[in-house]
């Protein structure tokens, strides 16, 4: 099944054809399941004009903050952002644009983008900032706004374990937007805590099949905790 | 005098019902936790992608993979499913869940809500508070009643940018719980030793007052 | 947590509040995955006049063919039809109405009636009779058909194991329509063949959360093979 | 001398890739399954739920809960995985899917194809053909080139309900090898023997004849 094996030998290799101007794609809810080699591929790159569709812009020296440190980002399509410096003075300074998205239809953009459905309606943000210049439509006595669908260039995702076919587990809360930003991908790079031989996974248990999934590598991870909260005792 | 935020959270608490399945917002709202009347079981939602939130882990179970929307580490209870964040808003926008507790800077008398951005100040985004306020048949907003100076946060018509449009139908302050219908407040409980005139002197909007307005019991 | 206890004691008590006219949705695909008991229960209730929502209706004797003997059907919405002699009978006797949808728009319909997405627009069956009526826009030099959701007054769901808070994994093929049945039920009733108990099944592999589940019952089941195809060897 | 449906099946398979995900429809399409080249792994994918569908089960491993969408009891290779059936024509109508084989009874000029209606016959359904047509970007239908009356099923315009609008490209036949662009069939290939006389005598919608006509070889 040689033409199945999406293993990449290399980081150079996982984001060839990355070019500046494109849209990305990146799975990770806060610093929680990002594609942290990925990410400092990018950073190596030195790629520019990139517009990233990500649920948040990590911190300053991590996450896709280390890609704003290199001024490499020109957009940003999130629901959360700024919780770091360098993104509000690079906003203020006119480097950066933002496009918030309620995290909902953001997350649903991503499906609908991936599962050929240019459009739908939702009702969040209507009668709000994010439902102005939106079409409306009343069905059953209620009101929703259109909503379009994303695809990215590329997709940047991280996944727990995946199998050299690509089929892929998130694990717990690690899994959030990362499901939906794999089927978004015209070319979708997968980064995992541990590759395993395909049949080691339970074809029931898959969250993403190895269709929607181009190149897979294995990455180390610093897994940071944004903010670490315990209990007393 | 005015309720203590603990006592904002426990009023809230007396709205739940066993069997709810419950997202509650940052803030005061995340204590309601805390408050859970006896005999009763909540399963808490964490619109990330976790149903069946359990409380913060200690040093010995704290794991990088498990955080909630505030992006605090948690733990998850027995019983407990993990989601992507697209299931997970499907569940809050087709209406499963079964109560939504949020904080707010305004609320109206047509039910608008204002919580997520101050013009002029950086904006950080709505974050799922859009889709949580728009998905919830039941949610109830819990803030103070007036800012420090003492304008009122219960208005005629909301001077932030909404959150959502006509979804708040109850709110919590620390001077009183508040129903909202028919374009008006209606003034259903106080808080201890507060006046019915200061919470009319804190509302903007119009409210209705009824012959008797229950004290809350603590 | 007795208030999250969704196991039901008996059949009766699975499917009470069951009225005439109601709309149904049914999980299963040809017999397989199919809610046995709860549509055994149907049968001997006698509820008149349903709409089921289904991408099948079973055969002469087992699946929801068994609603057509009893003239419990009065219109099916459905992706393929007529696997048995009495639903072509019924429909050229006036008796039964048929609304032929495609079959993955027709799962994306149960998918968005569960995600409270009142409509979406698909390619699926522009310049046919099924975009006969309905709205047509162009998204990217595109045609695409809106399409409104469905939600049910019941859902009928099979799956494998569900555990007392309703947490339900699915085994296989037998998986595909359910759980989108499962989301679109006011009130969804399910049938497993094995209750466990909340934590047995591994978090991270609950295929529908026991949020969209009221009641559970333990069935036993026939699992007739409509097709049985054998290799020679 | 016209194709027999295995030949059919060879020809279609020709058109794959090593790494393909595909999709087989009933009948002719099913059995480009045994046709695969030597040196290529192609990967099924059954519409009902299943990437990575295998052959028909022994007696052993026969499984209720595991059918194709022809409703036939099959098996799974390693490294296959099930889904929903939304999740299934996520995939299809995303484009995911890398080739897709369909039979019909006409197609036109257009790239047009019907193939699951004929008026005043029991009407059983669609199935996922539509779905499947509309989402293909690779996609070939496979049948013969004209019926047994000798009534062309390639047509200036389809005479029955469309199953899809302008979604075909190519066609195999039990006579040829057909491209359909720009409004014109283009004949590419004939069958081993056939005159182009006799495709074109069969094929009722407009034909482009190259100087030469490769035959096909088995």
């Amino acid at each position: 099944m040689a033409g199945f094996d999406k293993v990449v030998k290399n980081y150079d290799e996982a984001l060839a054809g990355l070019q500046d101007g494109m849209t990305v794609i990146a799975g990770g809810f806060g610093l929680c399941g990002i594609p942290e080699g990925l990410i400092a591929q990018i950073r190596k790159m030195g790629t520019r004009d990139l517009t990233f569709v990500s649920n948040n812009c990590g911190v300053d020296d991590f996450g896709l903050g280390v890609l704003l440190a290199g001024k490499q980002i020109r957009k940003m399509v999130s629901s959360y952002v700024g919780e770091n410096k360098l993104f509000e003075e690079q906003l203020l300074a006119g480097e950066l644009e933002v496009e918030l998205v309620p995290q909902g239809t953001l997350a649903e953009k991503m499906r609908a983008g991936g599962a050929g459905i240019p459009a739908f309606f939702t009702a969040t943000g209507y009668g709000t900032l994010v439902g102005e210049g939106k079409e409306v439509r009343e069905f059953d006595g209620r009101h929703y706004i259109m909503e379009r669908s994303i695809v990215g260039d590329f997709a940047i995702v991280k996944a727990w374990k995946g199998d050299r076919y690509g089929n892929l587990v998130y694990r717990n809360t690690a899994r959030n937007f990362n499901p939906m930003a794999a089927t978004a991908g015209k070319i979708t790079v997968v980064e995992v805590e541990e590759i395993v031989e395909p049949g080691e996974l339970d074809p029931n248990e898959i969250h993403t099949p190895g269709i929607y999934v181009n190149r897979l590598i294995q990455g180390s991870f610093e897994k940071r905790i944004e903010r670490r909260t315990l209990r007393a005792d | 005098m005015a309720l203590t935020r603990e006592q904002m959270a426990q009023r809230v608490a007396r709205e739940l019902q066993d069997g709810y399945y419950v997202n509650l917002g940052i803030g005061i709202p995340t204590l309601v936790a805390n408050y859970i009347p006896k005999g009763m079981t909540v399963m808490l939602q964490s619109e990330n992608g976790l149903l069946g939130m359990g409380p913060f882990p200690t040093e010995a179970e704290l794991d990088a993979d498990l955080i909630n929307a505030g992006k605090q580490t948690v733990t998850a209870i027995t019983g407990a499913s993990y989601f992507s964040s697209a299931d997970s808003f499907a569940m809050i926008r087709g209406g499963h869940v079964d109560f939504t507790v949020l904080g707010a800077f305004e609320v109206d008398i047509e039910g608008n809500i204002a919580s997520y951005m101050i013009p002029g100040k950086m904006v950080k985004g709505m974050g799922g508070a859009m889709d949580l306020v728009a998905g919830a048949a039941n949610i109830i907003v819990t803030m103070t009643h007036a800012s420090k100076h003492g304008e009122s946060k219960l208005l005629t018509r909301c001077s932030l940018p909404l959150t959502g449009a006509g979804c708040i139908k109850k709110v919590v302050t620390d001077l009183a719980y508040v129903e909202i219908r028919e374009g008006k407040f209606w003034l259903k409980e106080r808080a201890p030793g507060v006046s019915v005139d200061e919470i009319v002197r804190l509302t903007e909007g119009k409210m209705v007052i009824p012959d008797v307005v229950p004290e809350m019991e603590f």
